[in-house]
């Protein structure tokens, strides 16, 4: 572990660590933390690009899909000489390019019942910067079952939303929230609803805030949903929430202990196949 | 002699998350409730979920209601809370309250 | 003018263009829109790449200085092997990357009263991604002169602001809001106080929509004043402002004639010289 | 046989954009207020200034005041709106309303 910086990165992060309630302890503790982000889309990108300019030590960054030209409008780190490419390498060209001293995972995968423990145990914090309902739900009961908190965004058209999820003692999980998936074809994707790139962009911003918030002991501690609809003239709308549900089938009393991330079929559990446009989209 | 007195509550209902395209594509509305339901009782949320329904929604219910609540996925807040801190479908709705009916997006 | 978009054009502007109020129509307009970005700094390199990846006809970069190391802790678009690089071409780089149908107009130079209105007069929409008050009283004043929106964004700390400027008829220039400027001292720059990158990059990212939302109408028209504190629980505050002042020496009634942007000493007017961090800066 | 009633009013106030540094750096603050001011006249927000000034300002009063108002710089929030459309400070305060005193940011 590393317990001091050098002159280059004081002089690279002096301006955040002037900060207060920042400081040395604070860049120490972003450089020795691991952030994984799953999904380097229109969220996984800007959130992606703020860690690594912030100077967090390790990011993993999870996606099985390649670049394609309908990603540009809005997937910011990747670029049209990569088109065809995988987005995790990309993606991790764009963070050698910004900061080379950060420490990139990439697993050009899925992410699924079988490899999701796998992935996301070493790592710090968990960032959901997917598209889909089964995968929420995955990320949500690994990250119940690590014990780690779960940087969660989404957006789709004009509106965004964002929640930490099993943040401390009594935070809720996504199950705590929403126990029962959404009908299929009610969990409408991207491609179908459309998306304005900058809305991901403001989302996937703060995911990387509110990650580097709880890393270096800035983040207040409670749960709130802040929801985000940039047409509206008074955009953010910050919501409390529920804490902890005692009756959660997850992260509730024996929840936990119950919990079989592997042998769960989240596809099933969201009612059959949501279509996936990162893969059919173009 | 008797005396009638009609008592409404105002209340301003917003939808986000993609429900509003089922109210006529409008987010806010601004609607009259009774103050009280045909049993007597003060008008709760729960009563105010079937009242949207019958009253505001233009199309396919089963996008909005699910056995007599709001389907999965959506979110109901009272005052910019949770509606899980206020009694849920119980909590008795004031005058000038703000309800806000919220689908989750999963988009990315 | 270019009325129609090509297939590849479709391609990577679908999940906008199917949005409801853009369309086609839309994507045409921000085609045949120009935007200038005055700072290529924490503010004007989110809010470039969200305006290049959308698709902005032109973009303007109006910038004196050269990428320094202290830089990339928020300035995404710069890269480590592009320190020394003037910041107009580094941005330009990275926008090239983004989009190749974005034309680039670089200014490696101060805005200054003397250059102002020449440089600013062909876009349609001004960015204010600025580190001082002169600078923000010179921009407001073209702004007013050349009848554009001005779209101003500020970050210091942990907290940022949000403000469209001469908007319409009737929104308020920045004078309005402030006829007299601060005492200097007391406006204080991300060297002297600190700056969080992700705080940069929620603003900056904000100040891209509204100049979307502006270019394609899908704008409300009113002007309010959006405060960010990241550390809040509730971190966004969306704030009523007053309408375009009679009195205001520059937007008010007779204010306009007497505006001579050339030969107002902004510097004088904000007290003396403030600290340059972006020159200073180390 | 005369009754004195003492009425104060309960207010909120936020400070931001580095304000708050000046009043022992704490952003929110829960402040009972005078109601009526010694001459008689209700408490407005002019008084409300000069009242923080004396009573929760830590130091440097030239950061907030210029010839007893807010110095250029800061702007003045009564509930979500710009004071200057409530009548500045003429604007009598409230039972429960929120003020905030906020420095305009310049840096990018
Ligand atoms: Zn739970
Ligand atoms: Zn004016």
């Amino acid at each position: 572990m590393t317990l001091s910086l050098s002159l280059g990165e004081y002089q690279r992060y002096g301006r955040q660590m002037i900060l207060s309630g920042f400081g040395l302890q604070g860049q120490i503790k972003l450089k020795q933390s691991s952030v994984v982000v799953v999904g380097a889309g229109g969220l996984g990108c800007p959130a992606l690009q703020y860690l690594a300019a912030a100077g967090v030590g390790t990011l993993g960054i999870v996606d099985h899909d390649v670049v394609e030209s309908s990603n540009l409008q809005r997937q910011i780190l990747h670029t049209e000489d990569r088109l065809g490419v995988s987005k995790v390498a990309s993606a991790a060209t764009a963070i050698r390019g910004i900061n080379s001293n950060v420490k990139v995972d990439a697993y050009q995968e899925m992410i699924s019942p079988s490899n999701a423990v796998g992935i996301l145990e070493s790592y710090d914090v968990i960032l959901d910067c997917t598209d889909n309902p089964a995968t929420r739900y995955l990320l949500s009961d690994a990250a119940v079952l690590l014990r780690k908190p779960l940087v969660s965004g989404a957006a789709q058209r004009y509106d965004g939303q964002l929640c930490v999820y099993n943040l401390g003692e009594d935070g809720p999980c996504y199950r705590c929230l929403f126990p029962k998936a959404p009908e299929p074809g009610l969990a409408s994707s991207c491609e179908e609803t459309g998306i304005l790139g900058a809305v991901t962009g403001v989302i996937g911003n703060l995911q990387a805030l509110e990650a580097i918030k709880i890393i270096t002991g800035l983040h207040d501690g409670t749960t709130a949903l802040l929801l985000y609809s940039a047409l509206s003239h008074s955009p953010f709308r910050s919501i409390r929430v529920r804490k902890k549900q005692v009756n959660c089938t997850v992260c509730g009393t024996g929840g936990s202990a119950a919990l079989d991330v592997v042998n769960t079929d989240y596809i099933a559990f969201c009612g059959g196949p949501t279509r996936d446009w990162v893969k059919t989209g173009q | 002699m008797t005396t009638t007195t009609i008592t409404t509550k105002s209340v301003r209902i917003e939808f986000g998350g993609g429900l509003e395209l089922l109210f006529a594509n409008q987010k806010s509305h601004k609607v009259d409730l009774p103050g009280t339901m045909v049993d007597g009782k003060p008008t709760n949320v729960h009563d105010l979920i079937l009242w949207l329904r019958d009253n505001l929604l233009k199309e396919r219910e089963e996008l909005f209601l699910d056995k007599n609540t709001v389907r999965p996925g959506i979110l109901v807040l009272i005052n910019d809370t949770d509606w899980e801190l206020e009694g849920e479908g119980d909590y008795v709705v004031q005058n000038n309250d703000e309800i806000v009916f919220i689908s989750t997006l999963h988009g990315g």
